[in-house]
């Protein structure tokens, strides 16, 4: 088992260090293929490995691979742990990457920096398995960094880009926020537990139910609390929820297929995955759950509303990841993680769909991003087109497609959910359902419908910036003015993850979401057990339920509404925004949660330097301190040499006072 | 009751000190000198009361005889303008005043009569007759003080080496003759021929 | 009491010298100029033969002759060792720049002869006559030196204050001399010491000529503020005499204050060991001071001998066979270090041209690197930088002085001696960071490339293996 | 345990002798200076392995002990040992010491001999301040490095060396003097000048606590913390590209040392006593140098901020030992902070050479070190590019890279202590990685920011090869940090051992 | 009977003049070594005193040798002072301050 799991973890890093090390001996085929070839090994092997777990009952595996250090007692190792939750995971993460491997061929096919692409996805692989098959919250946090320090590669892909090259910056600063709450939990998970491991850590935590910490003052925090808040601020970063999630819509700027593997379906996902791995310690603190809960319902809720307004079709996939990771959050907070954790799956393959989808349209559009500029490309890439649609379906939530059973099953468990905030999670969390519904549908009709693209013009500045692909580009339009379907490395990943996204959740809903799937993965304490409190009744009565409910149709309203709007009175949008101009600028502006990141923290933390650079250092502490004594010992010394005056009789008079001096002092003393 | 001795040192001390006074305080150097010159016979005669008559015949000898002539010398010798030296002589009085007092007041508490008073250190015997101080100066000084005297002819050497050495030179302005020289000399330190291009005649 | 040539076997070394001195004065006057090396070599000669005399003289017993006003005991013939070494080399670098300077003549050996006598006999002085008279016959000698180059206005007037002062110095010694005497009745310093020890003595007259007394070797010395002559008689006379006067002079001091504050005054330690202490900080903090505002080199020498000084007090106040074997050292290193640092600026003012400012160091290493590199041995053991020897000198006085619970003491001297470090460090930085202001090469003769390269290791060697020197300065105070 | 032959001495004198010999070989064939400086350098290192493979991990006894008298009525020995804390602070050393020597092949063309041979005699003496059990040869060695290094960054430094090398020397100066009085002190009471017997000396507080402030004087300059930390960035923008890896990866770390090897075991209470000042110091040193480093325009002063900051880590370590140990709640992690410093110490030492290695490609190339005279780097530097992000990620302690290592086991540990030393080193996190990015974004990312950045040539084989071994080393120690964790657990744990017990 | 402290009163006045001597002739060289043997006679009469009450010739010898030292120390500082002169044209103490500070 440890060699499987081995080559799982091992096959995409040597294809990524020989596609990224040797790129000019393999070239772009060799880069490609070999990536590919590794991820692939690693597929296959996980699914594989899943087959064992969902399937054999294979007993978990928990070994340690290697020691990476004992200090003060405190072991720390590098190790897998795996269960039916990673299992799941990893076949996930190694499904869709390889998908993306795949589409990215085609993609990136004229673009520089085609081997480094490849290196970069493979070791995102290999940096997300490590992540999800750790056995213990170091390794957890290296694959934690990993996978952030790639997605700072990726986004800053087209490292001529300003916006990239900001955003890539931005993302890993904000990542790094929350590290520092997620460092200060393992901390925390150390000092009191003494232990980095799970399945200790998770042994030990019932004992500190009750325990409590000062921090500040002499109030009292539930050490539990402190633990989970601290760790869930982890989560928050990578996860992508407010108020750090700001870095996600920008993270756009990476090249499609990882928006699509790292900004939707993988890594951003993290945090779901970690707290849900943590259940044992969460579900002591309701304190963190609600936190938690309330967290993932406003991300839910007011990222989806900013995504009505976005014009970039990759932002609006962008708002929309973050909505559902929203969704994902609140299941936890909701203790219903295993309805989190559906939704992760689910939302990876049809969100990966939806991205690469849109992928495809943007290489369709010569890397026009503007969905105001699109419309009726269905006729040009049907392809594309189908596969969009059913993501869509997916995403809001179609009764039937994956996205209805997972987000179904998150909105009827927080709504059975009775910690504090469950009630404002529950009403944010159906409106968000309309919200869903509005954008990507809005979306899909703008880009999909109607007549022509409305504005074809090669995107000029986009493509100076893509450097050598730029001769490419004007031989394309000079030919085939009209987008056109993609070729087959690229459309095969759509139809691939079509596939699941349309029938995973009705295949899988009642093993992992309400069967035994993830029993003795999770731990959901008895008065949290909201997803016990569903009735559930096989999947067609589940169904059946689902469209009785308000949620199903206000997707169905969402749809009509953007059907309505988008492709019948398009005037309505434009004077609804100018009806509601403030509101359309509050969330054109995204709230103005970056206008304030960037006053508030860069730009105070720039003056904060400046200040103690040019106050504390330079002037007090060199200036005063350091080159004032110096200088005032050189003042001295100038003035002191004037004793000096070179006159003879000065002198004489310096040996007589001198002999006056010591005889008063030591002859009249005594 | 006031000896004959007594008497004298308060004659020699008062000369003393008032010639030492007029030292520091004559304008003239010379007239400085003249009165330094008071001031060693006053002294030579205080160390007569003391029975150091060896001494107090060497003080006059050297000192009067030698040192002030030579200081009698090199103030005749180089022309020294006397009002310069003086200013300011006026405004340092009362700086001088106030020093020589501290210094005095300094001194006089430590060898004043609480410690060397008569009552306190027995006046010596005097010396049988027939006692020759210069005499035993001079067993001391070459027995016992053999080293020292050899050191002090040593000083002496040196005084006249540094002194010769600082003061006298060999005037530029004198013609003499080398014999030395003039034998040596070839003919190559006379005349040198020196070989040259013809130079092109400037433009 | 009988003469012979068993009974002065001791007192080899300075007849030797002497005989030595007189042949060289009588030799040169029928020198020519162009012979004049001749006087040289015999110089030498007499240093070299000197030292073997000192050497066979040596022995670990005290012996006192000559009625008591000689004495000869380890210590003696350590530091005349080093006083006759660190004149040679003086002598080694005076060569080239007197006769660049169109004054080699025979006076200044001849003179420089007489002050090394001079201060062997204050080396070996065991009464306040031999040590008056040592000191004077160095005086006058070094009085000469200074003025010695004639056409020098600077020299005349160095010498002026030099004389002047001195001699005010040493009427003051005179005048605690005196007070010494009538208090103890004695001028043999152990027996004065005895008089102290018995308590006879008026213990208020006593200290009354012991100010007297420490004002004299605080004068030779230069210590602050009788020190006043120090950087004028540096600056001011030829730099082969400043070289001479600021080295083998500090050992023959160092002799002074031991013969004269501890053989004859060891009972008034307390006394004189808080005079000191006022000394010593004041010239620490003075010397060190205003050295930092010195752009002549000569000059910032001088300073940093103030301030070395302070030091070597350092030693003396602790008042233990420790703290004196590690003045000793230190006066002895520092002999050798000023040595090298002057003959530096002797090898710097070639070509008639005198350099003696920290500007002409500049570029030293692009000139000569050798050069550059003694010089710069020589000035980080300046400011005690390990591994130079310099370090080592001021651990051992630091730990005399921490030794008596003087800590504070030790931390004011480490505290100047970062702002002394300053100046050195300017100087290195001249030599090595700056560009050269002339372009000329630098040349110097065999011997005194020689002479320079044994200075400037023997701060390197010393420092590594200090243990040899610091044996020898304990082996003189019975340690 | 005493070697059969003197691995230290060797790896002492070794190089001191190669830089004797390659200053004697002159300027007039530099290469000659340079091949014998690198095979000097390559056999020290060669040498120095048998400190690793002959190292007994079991004990924390010093070993390779050599013993010979040096100066015997000052009872100065020639004492040399290692235990697990210098072990590997010399092997680091004989490491990058090679690194140095390579680095400067043909950059350095004015008297490349005195240049080798520089670095060569202080690659000597560091290793002698690290190997040195006795407190006067430590302090010999310790203050003559300061010859080389005032050397090496006056004569080969950049405009504004003079004052920073006099200010470097001076700064440091002070520091040190106040330390031998320390040791002079100490001697007087115990007779002995050996480090180990200090260690078992009897203090009273206030002596305790004197001497203490004497060493912080001393090993603070050196680290150096907040607020004498400001030489250090002046020192490392004027000094040679070699200087200021030296003087980053190797000089700051005798600092950290001295408290290990001086502060924590001769003064153990007075270090309980004022470890809130040192904890202030140390968070201070992350915080404020992180914010001030934020705003550098030069690399080279970034890079040194940020060498500030680490080494921050390194004290915050060492001292909340005992604020843990105060703690009646909680049993360990006094082991763990100062592993953490000791690892970190070791990291930076990779980290901090190699990205003033990097910047160092770039001045030889630009003569500027300007981050607004640079952008686009990657576009015609891709493999120094890939360099340069990786050891910035490196420096903003990435995990996988040995600079998470030690940071990580410091946070862990400072959490035991209090839960606000934690949360303010750990905010390094985010203005670690903040300084660091923006630098590597406008060097490094954008476009080609001038016709001069554009006519730039990748790194050469020689570069490449430093830049390489460094990498290799970050990630060794970062993949798999055990070893040397295993190497030092023993001595360290004795330390901790040692300090809990109370001189007074 | 003349006390010895007599002799030591008036030595210290003479002392104390040939201080004051310094202080008033500031300018005059030769004015201040002729305070300086002032000050040496004033030793030269502690000397004797001590010598005379004491009844060892030890201080009389030592009297010897201070006549014979100041001897050579006038010649040669006066021959600095030919030397000075020569170079300068003056004696005045004010000028020489070429070397200062």
């Amino acid at each position: 088992m440890e060699a499987i799991l081995l080559t799982i973890v091992l096959a995409p890093l040597a294809g990524a260090l020989i596609a990224g090390l040797l790129r000019n001996q393999v070239g772009k085929v060799g880069a490609h293929s070999v990536t590919i070839l590794g991820v692939g090994i690693s597929c296959v092997l996980s699914l594989y490995v899943l087959y064992l777990h969902a399937f054999q009952g294979a007993p978990v595996y928990n070994e340690s691979v290697y020691i990476w250090m004992v200090s003060d007692g405190l072991r720390m190792e590098i190790g897998f742990l795996v269960d039916r939750l990673t299992a799941m995971m990893m076949a996930v993460v190694t499904f869709v990457s390889l998908m993306v491997h795949i589409y990215t061929i085609g993609y990136m096919a004229h673009e520089d920096g085609y081997e480094r692409f490849f290196s970069y996805i493979a070791l995102f692989t290999f940096s997300m398995l490590m992540l999800v098959m750790a056995n213990n919250f170091l390794q957890l946090f290296f694959g934690w960094e990993a996978v952030g320090l790639v997605s700072y590669l990726l986004i800053g892909f087209y490292f001529k880009r300003e916006t990239a090259i900001f955003a890539n910056m931005k993302a890993f600063l904000v990542n790094r926020v929350g590290d520092f709450g997620f460092i200060l939990g393992i901390a925390a998970v150390a000092m009191y537990f003494g232990t980095l491991d799970y399945a200790e850590a998770f042994a030990a935590a019932p004992q500190f139910a009750d325990a409590t910490i000062t921090i500040w003052g002499d109030t009292e925090w539930s050490l539990m609390t402190v633990v989970c808040i601290l760790l869930f601020i982890g989560a928050m970063g990578k996860s992508a929820q407010v108020p750090l999630h700001v870095w996600l819509p920008d993270s756009m700027e990476g090249p499609t297929p990882i928006s699509a593997l790292i900004h939707a379906a993988t890594m951003v996902t993290a945090g779901i995955f970690m707290v849900a791995r943590m259940s044992p310690l969460y579900e002591l603190s309701e304190t963190a759950l609600t936190f938690v809960l309330v967290i993932g319902a406003t991300t839910a809720f007011f990222m989806g509303l900013i995504g009505i307004v976005q014009n970039d079709i990759k932002r609006v996939v962008a708002y929309s990841t973050l909505s559902q990771l929203g969704y994902m959050i609140a299941a936890l907070g909701a203790s219903a993680y295993a309805a989190g954790l559906f939704h992760l799956m689910t939302h990876a393959f049809f969100k990966a769909l939806l991205f690469l989808a849109a992928g495809s349209v943007i290489i369709g559009m010569h890397h026009d991003q503007d969905i105001r500029n699109m419309g009726g490309i269905r006729k040009y890439m049907p392809i594309t087109h189908w596969t969009a649609l059913l993501g869509s379906l997916a995403l809001i939530g179609f009764p039937g497609f994956s996205g209805f059973f997972s987000k179904d099953a998150i909105i009827e468990a927080v709504h059975h959910s009775q910690i504090a905030g469950a009630t404002y999670a529950h009403v944010l969390l159906v409106a968000g359902v309309f919200v869903t519904a509005l954008y990507s549908f809005r979306m899909y009709f703008l880009v999909f419908h109607g007549d022509g693209p409305r504005h074809f013009e090669p995107h000029h500045e986009a493509h100076d910036e893509h450097g050598g692909a730029e001769a490419q580009e004007h031989h394309h339009v000079e030919d085939e003015p009209t987008p056109h379907e993609s070729p087959w490395v690229v459309t095969l990943p759509l139809i691939l993850l079509a596939i699941p996204s349309v029938v995973i959740g009705f295949l899988t809903v009642g093993p992992m979401v309400f069967g035994d799937y993830f029993d003795g993965v999770l731990f959901v304490a008895a008065e949290h057990n909201t997803l016990g409190a569903i009735e559930y009744h096989g999947v067609l009565g589940f169904m059946l339920h689902g469209v009785m409910a308000l949620p199903f149709w206000l997707a169905i309203g969402g749809l009509a509404t953007a059907w309505y709007v988008y492709t019948q009175k398009p005037e309505i949008a434009r004077n609804l925004a100018r009806r509601l101009d403030w509101a359309h600028f509050v969330l054109d502006r995204k709230y103005g949660f970056d206008e304030f990141n960037q006053a508030v923290f860069a730009g105070g933390s720039k003056l904060l330097g400046k200040f103690l650079w040019l106050v504390g250092d330079r002037a007090v502490i060199d200036g005063l301190a350091v080159n004032g004594s110096a200088h005032s010992v050189g003042k001295l010394a100038a003035i002191m040499r004037f004793v000096q005056t070179g006159m003879l009789y000065h002198y004489a008079m310096a040996i007589i006072v001198g002999l006056l001096v010591l005889l008063g002092w030591f002859v009249l003393r005594g | 009751m006031m000896g004959f001795e007594k008497f004298l040192f308060y004659v020699f001390s008062v000369f003393l000190i008032f010639s030492a006074v007029m030292v520091i305080t004559r304008k003239n150097p010379v007239h400085s000198a003249l009165f330094l010159v008071l001031a060693f016979f006053n002294s030579a005669g205080l160390w007569l009361l003391a029975e150091a008559e060896f001494l107090a015949i060497a003080l006059v000898l050297v000192y009067v005889g030698a040192v002030m002539v030579l200081f009698l010398f090199v103030v005749m010798m180089l022309d020294i303008n006397i009002a310069e030296l003086r200013a300011g002589f006026v405004r340092n009085a009362p700086v001088a005043i106030v020093v020589a007092i501290a210094m005095a007041v300094e001194l006089l508490i430590v060898v004043g009569p609480q410690r060397f008073g008569i009552d306190v250190v027995a006046a010596p015997e005097p010396r049988p007759a027939g006692y020759s101080n210069t005499e035993e100066l001079g067993l001391a000084l070459f027995t016992e003080h053999l080293y020292a005297f050899e050191i002090a002819a040593v000083i002496l050497l040196v005084g006249i080496v540094a002194a010769i050495g600082l003061t006298m030179r060999k005037r530029p302005e004198t013609k003499y003759q080398d014999p030395s020289r003039q034998v040596t000399v070839k003919a190559s330190d006379r005349l040198r021929v020196i070989k040259m291009d013809a130079e092109e005649k400037a433009r | 009491m009988e003469y012979n040539l068993t009974t002065l076997q001791p007192v080899l070394p300075e007849i030797v010298l002497l005989c030595a001195a007189c042949l060289v004065l009588v030799v040169d006057l029928f020198l020519s100029d162009r012979t004049r090396l001749v006087t040289y070599g015999l110089s030498l000669a007499a240093l070299i033969v000197t030292v073997a005399a000192t050497q066979y003289a040596a022995g670990p017993v005290r012996e006192v002759i000559l009625d008591g006003s000689f004495v000869r005991d380890p210590m003696a013939d350590v530091l005349k060792t080093g006083l006759l070494l660190v004149s040679l080399f003086a002598f080694v670098y005076a060569k080239d720049y007197l006769r660049e300077l169109g004054a080699f003549r025979g006076e200044y050996y001849v003179l420089g002869l007489f002050a090394v006598l001079g201060m062997m006999i204050m080396i070996s002085a065991n009464s306040f006559l031999t040590v008056y008279l040592g000191l004077e016959l160095l005086a006058l000698c070094l009085y000469a030196l200074v003025a010695f180059h004639r056409d020098s206005k600077t020299g005349a007037e160095a010498a002026m204050k030099y004389f002047v002062l001195g001699a005010l110095a040493s009427g003051m010694l005179l005048y605690g001399i005196s007070m010494v005497y009538g208090a103890t009745g004695h001028l043999v310093l152990p027996e004065v010491a005895a008089v102290i020890a018995a308590g006879t003595a008026d213990q208020t007259v006593l200290v009354f000529g012991l100010v007297f007394i420490v004002i004299g070797i605080a004068f030779k010395f230069g210590a602050v503020p009788f020190h006043m002559w120090v950087p004028d008689v540096y600056h001011g006379a030829p730099t082969a005499v400043t070289l001479f006067l600021g080295s083998a002079p500090k050992i023959a001091a160092f002799a002074l204050a031991i013969r004269l504050l501890v053989d004859g005054l060891g009972g008034l330690l307390a006394q004189w060991q808080d005079m000191l202490i006022i000394l010593a900080v004041l010239s620490m903090a003075l010397g060190n001071v205003i050295a930092i505002a010195q752009t002549n080199l000569k000059r910032m020498l001088a300073y940093s001998t103030i301030s070395h000084v302070g030091f070597i007090f350092l030693g003396l106040i602790a008042g233990t066979d420790k703290g004196f074997s590690a003045a000793m050292f230190y006066a002895i290193v520092y002999a050798l270090t000023a040595a090298g640092g002057f003959g530096v600026v002797t090898m710097l003012s070639r070509n008639g041209l005198d350099a003696e400012n920290i500007d002409d160091l500049k570029g030293l290493n692009d000139r000569s690197p050798w050069l550059a590199f003694m010089m710069m041995l020589i000035l980080f053991s300046m400011a005690g930088v390990p591994p130079t020897v310099g370090f080592f000198a001021k651990l051992f006085v630091l730990d005399a002085v921490v030794s008596i619970d003087l800590v504070w003491l030790a931390v004011v001297a480490v505290f100047f001696s970062i702002i002394g470090a300053f100046y050195y460090l300017r100087a290195v930085k001249a030599m090595y960071f700056d560009k050269p202001l002339v372009d000329v090469p630098l040349v110097s003769s065999l011997d005194t490339q020689v002479a320079m390269s044994v200075n400037g290791l023997a701060m390197l060697a010393f420092g590594i293996f200090p243990a040899a020197l610091l044996g020898a300065c304990r082996a003189a105070f019975g340690g | 345990m005493t070697a059969d032959w003197p691995i230290l001495s060797a790896v002492i004198w070794l190089p001191i002798l190669g830089g004797a010999l390659v200053l004697a070989s002159g300027d007039k064939a530099p290469n000659v200076s340079r091949w014998l400086a690198l095979i000097f350098a390559v056999l020290t290192f060669l040498v120095s392995l048998p400190l690793y493979s002959g190292f007994d991990p079991t004990t924390a006894q010093m070993q390779f002990v050599e013993k010979a008298p040096w100066i015997p009525l000052f009872d100065v020995y020639y004492y040399l040992g290692i235990d697990g804390i210098s072990m590997p602070l010399i092997l680091l050393t004989t490491f990058i010491s090679i690194l140095v020597i390579i680095a400067g092949w043909e950059v350095i063309q004015y008297k490349p001999s005195q240049y080798m041979a520089a670095f060569l005699m202080m690659e000597g003496v560091m290793v002698g301040v690290f190997a040195a059990l006795d407190a006067m040869l430590f302090y010999v060695f310790w203050e003559a490095m300061l010859i080389p290094m005032f050397i090496i960054i006056g004569v080969w430094g950049g405009p504004n060396r003079v004052y920073a090398t006099i200010k470097f020397f001076l700064y440091t100066f002070l520091g040190s003097v106040f330390m031998l009085v320390a040791l002079i002190y100490m001697y007087f009471h115990s007779g002995s000048m050996e480090i180990l017997a200090f260690h078992d000396l009897k203090l009273n507080l206030t002596e305790q606590i004197l001497i203490f402030v004497a060493f912080l004087l001393a090993f603070a300059v050196k680290v150096p913390m907040w607020p004498v930390h400001t030489w250090l960035p002046d020192a490392h923008v004027e000094a040679p590209t070699g200087g200021s890896v030296i003087l980053a990866a190797i000089m700051l770390k005798i600092g950290g040392y001295g408290f290990l090897r001086f502060s924590l075991p001769i003064t153990p209470d007075a270090s309980s006593e004022l470890d809130w000042m040192i904890i202030g110091m140390s968070l201070i040193a992350v915080v404020y140098i992180g914010f001030v480093a934020l705003v550098q325009q030069d690399m080279k002063k970034l890079i040194a901020y940020s060498s500030i900051a680490h080494m921050g880590f390194v004290t915050l370590g060492f001292f909340i030992a005992f604020i843990i140990m105060a703690r009646n709640d909680v049993d360990s992690g006094a082991i763990l902070g100062l592993q953490g410093g000791m690892v970190q110490m070791v990291s930076h030492g990779f980290i901090s050479a190699a990205m003033f290695l990097c910047v160092g490609v770039l001045y030889d190339r630009l003569h500027s070190r300007q981050i607004d005279d640079y952008g686009g780097v990657v576009n015609v530097m891709p493999w120094f590019a890939a360099f340069m992000v990786f050891f910035a990620m490196a420096n903003a302690g990435l995990p996988g890279t040995s600079g998470f290592v030690g940071e990580f086991m410091v946070i862990l540990a400072s959490f035991r202590a209090d839960f606000w030393f934690a949360f303010l080193a750990a905010t390094t996190l985010i203005v670690g990685a903040a300084y660091t990015l923006w630098m590597v974004k406008r060097v490094v990312y954008g476009e080609v920011g001038s016709d001069k950045v554009a006519a730039l040539e990748d790194i050469n084989k020689r570069e490449a090869f430093v830049l390489t071994s460094l990498a290799v080393a970050v990630l060794v120690l970062g993949i798999w940090p055990a070893p040397l964790i295993e190497v030092m657990d023993v001595s360290i744990e004795n330390l901790v051992r040692h300090i809990a017990i109370t001189k007074l | 009977m003349i006390a010895l402290s007599d002799y030591l009163i008036v030595a210290a006045i003479l002392f104390s003049l040939s201080v004051a001597g310094i202080f008033l002739n500031r300018k005059n060289v030769i004015l201040l070594l002729m305070c300086i043997e002032l000050m040496l006679l004033a030793v030269n009469i502690n000397f004797i005193a001590f010598s005379h009450f004491l009844g060892d010739t030890a201080g009389q010898v030592f009297v010897f040798f201070i006549l014979t030292v100041a001897a050579a120390e006038a010649a040669i500082g006066l021959a600095i002072l030919v030397v000075l002169f020569r170079s300068r044209q003056t004696i005045n103490v004010a000028d020489l301050d070429t070397l200062k500070g």
